[in-house]
């Protein structure tokens, strides 16, 4: 893999619906320990509707595709996720239009300038305990690995980066979220929105056969 | 799962559906966004929306109705609507006299909701937005999003809608939100949790023998798990709690509210009561309006909330004035 | 024992001493016999009483109030009221225009009633009685002491207390108790059992994925045990059993109540509303009235009842006329 | 023992209230069976009150002593159970005004005065599955010891006639009372009402110190 195409990005986000779709449950569950319990049903509501309109969303960039998809966000999910992950395509849309094909280092860009949304709309920022604390070190990733342009190797290590997060920030307290409200008791309970990244990066390895380590969730279970 | 329910992910629509259908006269629907408005918005009064996940009936489409909301739409269980449906939801009631959002504070809410305003805003809708956060469990901080808005939304709905009934105008009614939420505190307590329909397990663990003090309306935990207690003993815990926050001191006349969270039956709300005015009446609080059932649940859940709202004589006129809501016994 | 309790035999004089806290100018209690009474009795017109086991709230106590009960009192926990207590209810409102005692058709009830009509008419006091068997469940027969009362105690109270307040004497506010019981059927469908304060534990037990159907208020067995269904489908038996019975048929006007039975959230009977209403439609039925909520539990059980009631022009005025009780939302 | 005196009735009266008390829960539990789960307690409200004002009641009689407990039975006793105990209660007070030892004839005649003002009251007769069924045998048994006047034999034979009437019944659709509106649901559950009067006279027989067989209970518990 070199530069990073439509079609990979498509591929990416089938991947993305197959990963929150078989573990709607699980996320949910996840959020239930200091949150409420939804978030695996509000995103699966999202890639369901993305899924079920697949054919007509407008594919003739990268740009009108992903703006289509935060369209999707702001129409069907709710919850902080409608806002946070229609705020995070949004951004990641503008710099896109026109665009079928970019390189890694615009890539990285893309994620940083959605991650810069996300902590205008919600105000949260690294270590408050939320998605965007899988965000940043897989930003990280990409970023390092830009002048290479080797998205594999990217890819891998973003996944890496993003399944280390779950284990490091297990033992903060929430600063954003619901799960902020409710003070110590979010410490010790992974978040759920830095598992979901965690677990989407890990598939999307799978499918795009690039070789990675087990997630933590995956280690468990295989001990257990 | 123990639920009257079909398809779960249908069960929201289904549920309004029923609720518009038990009031043909008073509501209709926009079901593509889950909100419902009265009928016959009157253009020259100031409209009052609202909304947020479900799960908290009556809370929020319940209470659209004449002296209270002008419409409400509703996410699934326990999630922020989505931004579209806030978005039309402002729309669907815009008036002249501008439009006061008014919405219970979680981030999720309020960042629908702030998008939802954004957008209404460039549409050319005059609005404001208040934020309510009456609960005393969990300590507002500036590192936090604060304090949630829980049962102390109906005082600051019923406040408002009386006085945009009454022809007050956006600033105005803006500023009666403000009081009432300045002196209105809550706090829960949960014996058993509830199931949301499309998770169909329960939202949290607790044993038979246990309580969750503080519990936030989606079943978030509060300020500890306990040993369950005697009623009275439960009713001192959570008056102490709410009393000595704002405070409320002896002289004051007060609205008093026992909210049940949905799974416990009136004949123990008002045990609860019973006890509540007693603590009262000890701290010298004189209780001008009390308020005993289902105002704000979570589902199925049973547990209770205690809410006091300090009044002065505007308030008192503002909750005593006539509403209407599809919420009604006759 | 996830309640609200404090000791288990104080249970029901707490609450009545809430009920009564929360409406100081509307009701006054004699604690002594457990009853409750409207302030202000007028002597001029019918009083109608009632009174039957605790655990059904807001029926009975929390049905006093002018347009509905003048008077009544609570027994235990599903018990009937003891003897004294009956008979105390029925003089503490003794008119000139004499007493309807209006009880649903329980044998416990029943008795103590008849004891306590017999005592008080051999006190000089006017009075006729009149028993509520509108539960379709169980079958009615020579060899058993027929039909239960259950919900649809409400319309016959509610009309026959607007009829009082109107002026109408003895036999004619009996006339419209006939009347309302004659034309109105209710069937329970039960998904959990309840607690009895004093029990402890649940009345009966019952699977994760069974109901009961055609329950009785006090958890009594129904017509059988089943697996649990949709809600449509459970709509569908429920509205069934109970369209037959009378039988309800087109061009009728009816009232429509889906009743809970004090554990099931607001959300899942509009779920059901919404679902009897089109069954109405579909037969042809105008529903003139509706009513969801909480009319007559079984304590903190989740279920539900489907009442019908077919109206005339008087029943309808009726059922309109204003009322108040203790059970109120603002 | 040959005649009944005050003494032993006021005995058999405060071992009643043991009886009732101790087997508070296990009533009630049977009553949920086909009823609504509230007998023992009811009976215990009752027996409660009379243990609190035993030193007040009035004992210059037989009579008066029964008169007083028909009116704890109508001031505390809720469900059918006030109406049917108080009225038994008053109608074997009737014929014990004035007396203060009855002989076994007139027991059985007074216990058939209960008799019929409870089926009166409540219109059951025999074989509804009420606590009648046992009332009848155990009148009968009285009945058929008046002429010896042998009092232990009587109260031996009048228990084991009750507990037969626990098994005799048990298979009986209940045909008055809240059980008879369940229809067949009421079959093959024990009438808790006809187990509270065996238990009651088995109790008696312990107090009195009069042999009796175990109950069907105390059987099922000593193989279980
Ligand atoms: N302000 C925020 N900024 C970024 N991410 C957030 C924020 N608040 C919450 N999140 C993420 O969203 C997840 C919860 O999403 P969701 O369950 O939809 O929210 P809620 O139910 O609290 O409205 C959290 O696990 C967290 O990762
Ligand atoms: N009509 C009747 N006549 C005699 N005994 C009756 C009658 N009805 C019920 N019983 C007895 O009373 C017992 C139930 O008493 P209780 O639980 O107080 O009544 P309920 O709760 O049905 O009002 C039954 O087991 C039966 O033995
Ligand atoms: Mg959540
Ligand atoms: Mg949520
Ligand atoms: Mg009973
Ligand atoms: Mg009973």
């Amino acid at each position: 893999m070199s530069d990073i195409t439509q079609a990979m990005i498509e591929k990416a986000l089938q991947t993305t619906a197959e990963t929150v779709l078989r573990n709607e449950h699980y996320f949910s569950d996840l959020d239930g320990l200091a949150g409420d319990g939804d978030f695996g049903t509000s995103l699966a509501s999202g890639f369901k509707a993305m899924n079920r309109e697949w054919d007509e969303i407008d594919k003739s960039s990268i740009g009108t595709m992903l703006l289509k998809i935060s369209m999707i966000c702001s129409k069907h999910v709710g919850g902080s996720s409608g806002p946070i992950w229609g705020t995070g395509f949004m951004k990641a849309a503008m710099p896109t239009r026109g665009k079928t094909e970019i390189t890694l280092a615009e890539a990285a860009e893309l994620l940083q300038s959605a991650i810069d949304g996300i902590m205008a709309r919600g105000g949260a920022k690294r270590g408050d305990k939320t998605l965007l604390d899988a965000l940043f070190p897989v930003q990280e990733a990409m970023a390092a690995h830009s002048a290479a342009g080797d998205t594999a190797s990217a890819l891998k290590d973003a996944a890496a980066a993003a399944d280390a997060a779950v284990d490091e920030t297990r033992s903060l307290r929430a600063g954003r979220g619901r799960a902020s409200q409710v003070g110590e008791r979010s410490t010790n309970t992974p978040d759920p929105g830095i598992v979901a990244i965690a677990t989407i990066l890990q598939d999307w390895c799978k499918a795009f056969g690039v070789e990675s380590a087990p997630t933590a969730e995956e280690v468990k279970k295989a001990i257990a | 799962m123990k639920k009257f329910v079909n398809d779960p992910e249908q069960f929201v629509p289904e549920f309004m559906a029923g609720v518009v259908a038990a009031n043909p006269d008073l509501l209709e629907a926009i079901p593509e966004f889950q909100l419902i408005k009265r009928k016959n918005v009157d253009a020259s009064k100031v409209a009052i929306v609202q909304g947020s996940g479900s799960g908290h009936e009556p809370a929020h489409v319940m209470a659209v109705g004449p002296g209270m909301l002008t419409a409400a739409c509703q996410g699934p269980v326990f999630a922020a609507p989505p931004v579209d449906a806030c978005y039309e939801t402002i729309k669907s009631v815009a008036t002249d006299a501008g439009v006061l959002v008014l919405v219970n504070n979680y981030q999720g809410d309020r960042m629908a909701w702030d998008m939802a305003c954004e957008m209404a805003e460039a549409d050319g809708v005059t609005l404001k937005q208040f934020w309510i956060n009456d609960d005393v469990a969990v300590q507002d901080s500036l590192y936090t999003v604060g304090r949630r808005g829980v049962a102390g939304n109906f005082f600051v709905l019923k406040a408002c809608g009386a006085a945009a009934e009454a022809g007050a105008d956006l600033d105005a009614v803006y500023a009666i939100a403000d009081k009432v939420n300045s002196n209105v505190r809550t706090m829960g307590l949960a014996l058993t949790s509830c199931i949301p329909p499309a998770k169909g397990t329960p939202i949290f663990d607790i044993g038979d023998d246990e309580m969750e003090v503080g519990v936030g309306i989606h079943g978030e935990p509060g300020r500890e798990r306990a040993k369950i207690k005697p009623a009275d003993e439960i009713v001192e815990m959570l008056f102490d709690a709410v009393a000595n926050d704002l405070p409320y001191n002896s002289g004051d006349r007060v609205a008093l509210m026992i909210n049940g969270l949905g799974g416990t039956p009136p004949a123990e709300l008002y045990v609860l009561y019973n006890k509540a005015a007693q603590l009262c009446a000890d701290r010298g609080l004189t209780i001008a309006r009390n308020y005993v059932g289902e105002y704000c649940t979570a589902i199925e859940m049973a547990g209770c909330s205690l809410t006091l709202l300090k009044l002065d004589d505007e308030l008192e006129k503002l909750l005593a004035a006539p509403a209407t809501t599809a919420c009604r016994i006759f």
